[in-house]
């Protein structure tokens, strides 16, 4: 049985030297199990720190307020030696850049048999099977060479694929994905894809892929959430958010991308203005409304929810 | 107008080794159009950026500028003929200027407007790239990307160039921020009618914005025509899997 | 291996030339001709000019100085540095009865730095910026502070003069050598720890210690076989500044604490003016760098996964 | 630059450090060599403040006096290998090739010969004193400076910035002056620091051996080796002097620390030379 993971009121604040910076503010979200869930934004928005936060990834100046529940456990809450056992035995990750995920000087069969002779306690040669069985089911030919290789002599490809087998060798109910396609170019971005395929068909259906390549997460997904300088705008089914979007931000980044002509979103405005709404002062529907009213991501449908004055 | 004739560079990597960056390039790039030439990473195109720069010589063959070498031209002249846009931003400037002592220097060092005018020309061409004249002084590290990508190009057009190169300019940016730098990037191409030179790996970019197109593949030119002629007919096998790679996520 | 074994000893020998060069360098311009100091070890007071010339001859030195440098470096390959200006002793008997001293004490320095070196130095990196780390910073600084004769002095006071534990000069086994390669290794523990403590910290943010802390593996185990390895790479190439640095040091430790090594050896040959020792004093130190570093080489090469794989350096 | 206090006071020992070796001449109560037999090696008294050592002379007034020589050598002998090492470094770092091949294969022969090697070579060839420790400590330290410099020039070479100028059409010297030299400033100033407070080390070092610094000039170090047979009666006369080196030697450390810290930049290669 999968467990959902349930975010209430998380707020994420990094206490730098000077100041506190606010990275996620007051986010309420459902990540359905059995289902890809697709988290959009661009670079300062939050996605990446939010999907890192339920694994308690983020680096120490972080403070975290709010609940994660992950079935009846809430992670946040979790001691570090009771989180350490969820990490990659229940829920796994996937990170950025594949050519310096590895350790460079540990060979890959040593890496990926860590986790298991850690978490379920197994044989060397036992574990060794189990990995040999995993690299040929990602296309390795000679898993036992490839064992004894270092990070270095693969290709970006197959260091894609050494990752996800990283992620995915216990076996996790979950899968978190942070930016898999970021700096990757176009014959990589599809081979990516592909891994992830291959993760729904034999591993997990449950995913969380955080992105800012809208049209790989149109294909890969199949629920979108779409954040905006730390709060969520608007949830939805894939295919819906992507073609007929319903905030105003959502409808300007997919004007900007080349396809649909580039049409940028205006710079601000107004910036002085404090406003309840974020994307007041670069919004072309901004009205005196929206400076005042508080507003709360309200639900139009089963699965859509939007934060915005003019579905109020 | 810039042509490029059977360009070849090789790189000497110690202990006889040699990498062939470059392989008998050669196309010709009419003033005022804008060309775009893609290509995935490690292909050649940021060497061939730096060859047309004239920062780098090539083995063999030659650069021509308006029908002059480029190596023939001194750093001023060739300074006010063609300029580059790089891939990171921040990196583009020196860390330790302000955005004003930076621009200022360049205008100083190309001599293209006399010295009372720099000022006003500075915040003319601020209020092109659309950037507030408060970031004139901030540092590089204290900026966003698209707001630094955005100050190299308006270093570069206070250099009155014909021609602009852009390396990947703005493949570590948003897309939001991207169509933004676009948007000021076809503005003042249309004002001045210089000719771009668009290198990117991303065949979507390039293909909204640009008129001709050069595919490299390890170094040399596989096809090379009108975007539209690549895109809908590609006769080489690389250039259609490319297509077919950008069609794959459009469905 | 054996590749990679060549290209060190060629890249390495124009080194020790360079040295067996400014080693002969110093014969020749040190003050005192040769000539006539043996003339008088042999009795002649007032050489004639023709006892001069056969002298002269004799020693080789009218041919010019590349033929020279060619006879010096036969007689020292083989280990004949000549005659001590002073005592008339065979150098190398002395050298050689010597040495054992000084590679003990500098490579006991040398275990110290490097074990103390890493250990502070991973204290620092695991409880960054906390009290203990500027504590352990300030300290470090410290002890590349304090001058080693001043350190030395203190320890004798305390387990010499006070205790009674360890005998203050004089060589008496193991127990003779604690406080010198203590002393010695000082200075260097402060560099060696800063820097171990700058790479552990740098290694922290790298991304494979987050796949390996996200793959559920325990702080200490990431530490261990994860850091510490891939910090350790860059930090050898300094050990081989470390030896110089200890080698160097020795000869002033070696007068204070009066241990008959090669370093107190040279210091008296230079209150005697006896350029002979001073030139193999430089010789050997420098081929014992030189072979050092040869050593420190390889050990780079069996650490460093990308060199077994033929990417040459 | 707003520093908290605690990191301010290495900058300000040194400054008070400097500043009272200069006017030593001004706050001395006695004339350092003025021997007085009388009343020699006393205990501190209200005319000579931290008493008088084997000669009589005034410890107070040797210590304000006994950091001019090796101070001064210091910074003078490191200030000459800076000016050598970015030079040379600089010519190897930018232009590479053979240029870069024969200087490192040169710096490779002066790394081989350990430094106190090279004093005590210099020392014993050319008589102990102050000119044969400046020609020894710079023909050992000037090596450190280029091969830091070479290794920041050959990064700052393939930075964008430089290729930015380059096509904006500065000439190369223009760039050395306005942009390579202010980005190498941090690591100078910080292996600068480190080298002054190495070389004071190894001069006093060699000092109390009696090969570096002479006497009667006052010197730290040849006042610890003159106090060293009175150290159990009369802590004071090694103390002072022993308390001075160190100081300065700890500020000068401590501002290449602090420098280090704020760059935050993991350049291993400036730790250890």
């Amino acid at each position: 049985m999968h467990y959902d993971i349930q975010m209430a009121d998380v707020t994420i604040e990094f206490a730098l030297k000077s100041k506190r910076v606010s990275a996620v503010d007051q986010v309420n979200v459902t990540f359905k199990a059995g289902k890809i869930t697709g988290v959009i934004g661009e670079t300062g928005s939050g996605k990446s720190v939010l999907g890192m936060s339920i694994l308690q990834l983020l680096p120490k100046q972080a403070c975290i307020s709010g609940t994660c529940f992950f079935g009846h456990k809430d992670l946040y809450a979790l001691d570090a030696e009771s989180m350490r056992k969820i990490r990659g035995q229940e829920i796994g990750l996937i990170v950025q850049n594949p050519n310096e995920a590895l350790n460079p000087v540990r060979t890959i069969g040593r890496q990926l048999m860590e986790p298991l002779i850690k978490h379920f306690d197994v044989s060397r040669t036992e574990a060794r099977k189990t990995v040999e069985a995993h690299l040929r089911c990602f296309g390795f030919e000679m898993p036992k060479k490839v064992m004894q290789q270092y990070t270095f002599q693969m290709s970006g490809g197959m260091n894609q694929r050494l990752i996800a087998i990283m992620g995915l060798i216990c076996h996790p109910s979950w899968l978190i994905a942070d930016e898999p396609t970021k700096g990757l170019d176009a014959i990589l971005r599809r081979s990516i894809y592909d891994v992830f395929w291959e993760i729904r068909q034999h591993y997990t259906q449950s995913m969380i892929v955080i992105t800012h390549d809208l049209f790989f997460a149109k294909k890969l997904c199949e629920q979108i959430v779409v954040m905006y300088q730390g709060e969520i705008v608007e949830i939805g089914e894939a295919k819906k958010v992507l073609t007929t979007p319903l905030h105003p931000y959502t409808k300007g980044l997919l004007m900007a991308t080349p396809k649909a002509g580039m049409t940028p979103i205006p710079d601000h405005l107004n910036p002085s203005h404090e406003s309840r709404c974020k994307f007041y002062s670069r919004c072309q529907f901004a009205s005196a409304k929206c400076k005042v009213q508080f507003v709360e991501l309200r639900e139009i449908d089963p699965d859509t929810m939007v934060r915005c004055i003019l579905y109020d | 107008m810039i042509e490029l004739k059977h360009v070849t560079k090789i790189f000497k990597q110690g202990l006889g080794q040699t990498q062939i960056a470059l392989d008998n390039v050669s196309f010709d790039i009419p003033q005022g159009t804008i060309m775009g030439i893609a290509g995935n990473s490690g292909c050649g195109k940021s060497t061939l950026a730096r060859v047309m720069m004239g920062l780098i010589p090539p083995t063999s063959g030659s650069v021509l500028l308006d029908g002059k070498a480029v190596s023939s031209y001194s750093r001023k002249e060739r300074s006010q003929s063609i300029q580059m846009i790089f891939q990171h931003p921040a990196q583009s400037f020196d860390p330790k200027m302000m955005f004003e002592h930076s621009l200022m220097e360049a205008l100083k060092v190309s001599q293209r407007i006399d010295r009372d005018k720099f000022n006003a020309a500075i915040r003319e061409m601020l209020s092109q790239v659309d950037l507030s004249e408060t970031l004139l002084h901030r540092y590089p590290h204290e900026v966003s990307g698209g707001e630094a990508q955005r100050m190299a190009i308006a270093r570069a057009l206070l250099l009155k160039p014909k021609i602009m190169v852009m390396d990947e300019g703005t493949s570590m940016l948003d897309v939001s921020v991207q169509a933004k730098l676009f948007d000021v990037l076809t503005t003042a191409q249309k004002r001045t009618g210089m000719t771009m030179i668009l290198i990117s790996h991303d065949l979507e970019v390039i293909s909204k914005t640009c008129q001709t197109l050069a595919v490299i593949y390890c170094g040399s030119v596989v096809e090379q025509g009108t975007t539209e002629q690549l895109l809908t007919r590609p006769k080489t096998a690389y250039v259609k899997k490319l297509v077919e790679e950008f069609a794959f996520f459009d469905i | 291996m054996i590749h990679y074994f060549l290209k060190r000893v060629i890249s390495l020998l124009p080194v020790w030339i360079g040295i067996t060069i400014f080693a002969f360098f110093l014969g020749l311009v040190s003050p005192g001709d040769p000539v006539y100091l043996s003339l008088t070890r042999d009795g002649i007071t007032e050489p004639s000019e023709a006892m001069v010339n056969a002298k002269r001859a004799e020693l080789g030195l009218d041919l010019p100085y590349h033929i020279q440098y060619v006879n010096w470096i036969n007689r020292v390959i083989r280990g004949d540095f000549g005659k001590s200006i002073y005592d008339n002793e065979e150098i190398k008997a002395e050298m050689l009865r010597r040495m054992p001293v000084t590679l003990k004490l500098a490579f006991s320095a040398f275990v110290i730095t490097v074990v103390a070196g890493l250990g502070i130095g991973a204290v620092m990196a695991a409880t960054r910026d906390t009290i203990l780390d500027r504590f352990l910073r300030q300290l470090c600084t410290l002890m590349v502070s304090i001058p080693g004769f001043c350190m030395a002095i203190i320890l004798i006071a305390i387990f010499s003069e006070c205790f009674h534990l360890l005998p203050t000069s004089g060589m008496e086994g193991v127990k003779s050598f604690i406080m010198p390669s203590l002393v010695l290794s000082m200075g260097t523990i402060g560099t060696s720890a800063r820097l171990s403590r700058s790479n552990f910290i740098g290694e922290i943010s790298k991304q494979y210690v987050l796949v390996a802390s996200a793959k559920g593996m325990s702080k200490s185990f990431i530490g261990t076989w994860h850091i510490f390895k891939n910090a350790m790479i860059p930090i050898i190439t300094f050990f081989g500044l470390y030896f110089a640095g200890i080698l160097g040091g020795s000869a002033v430790i070696e007068s204070i604490f009066a241990l008959p090594g090669m370093g107190s050896y040279v210091i008296d040959a230079i209150y005697n003016r006896d350029y002979f020792i001073i030139q193999a004093f430089v010789l050997l130190t420098g081929t014992i760098y030189v072979l050092s570093n040869l050593l420190i080489d390889m050990l780079y090469f069996l650490i460093n996964p990308r060199m077994k794989q033929g990417d040459s350096l | 630059m707003k520093m908290k206090r605690m990191e301010a006071m290495p900058f300000m020992i040194l400054g008070a450090i400097v500043l009272i070796t200069i006017l030593a001449p001004l706050l001395a109560p006695f004339d350092p060599e003025m021997i007085d037999m009388q009343n020699r090696l006393s205990a501190p008294t209200a005319a000579h403040i931290l008493g008088t050592d084997s000669l009589g002379r005034d410890t107070f007034s040797r210590v304000l006096y006994g950091g001019r020589q090796s101070i001064l050598l210091a910074f003078a002998a490191t200030l000459i290998s800076m000016g050598i090492g970015t030079a040379v470094g600089f010519v190897a770092g930018y232009y590479g090739g053979k240029a870069d091949l024969l200087i490192t294969g040169i710096s490779n022969v002066f790394l081989g010969i350990p430094g106190v090697s090279i004093m005590v070579a210099f020392a014993g060839v050319l008589g102990p004193g102050m000119n044969s420790l400046l020609i020894a400590v710079t023909v050992n330290s000037w090596v450190g400076f280029s091969r830091i410099v070479r290794g920041e020039v050959m990064q700052l070479k393939h930075a964008n910035f430089i290729e930015g100028m380059k096509s904006v059409g500065a000439s190369d010297g223009w760039i050395f002056i306005r942009h390579v030299l202010p980005n190498l400033s941090d690591s100078l100033i910080i292996l600068f620091a480190t080298k002054v407070g190495s070389v004071v080390l190894s001069v006093a070092s060699l000092s109390y051996l009696g090969l570096g610094l002479q006497p009667p000039a006052p010197d730290w170090a040849i006042m610890i080796s003159d106090a060293r047979p009175y150290f159990r009666e009369h802590p004071l006369l090694m103390a002072a002097p022993g308390a001075a080196i160190i100081t300065f030697v700890w500020s000068v450390h401590a501002i290449g620390d602090y420098m280090r810290d704020k760059l935050d930049v993991n350049k291993g290669a400036n730790d250890a030379l």
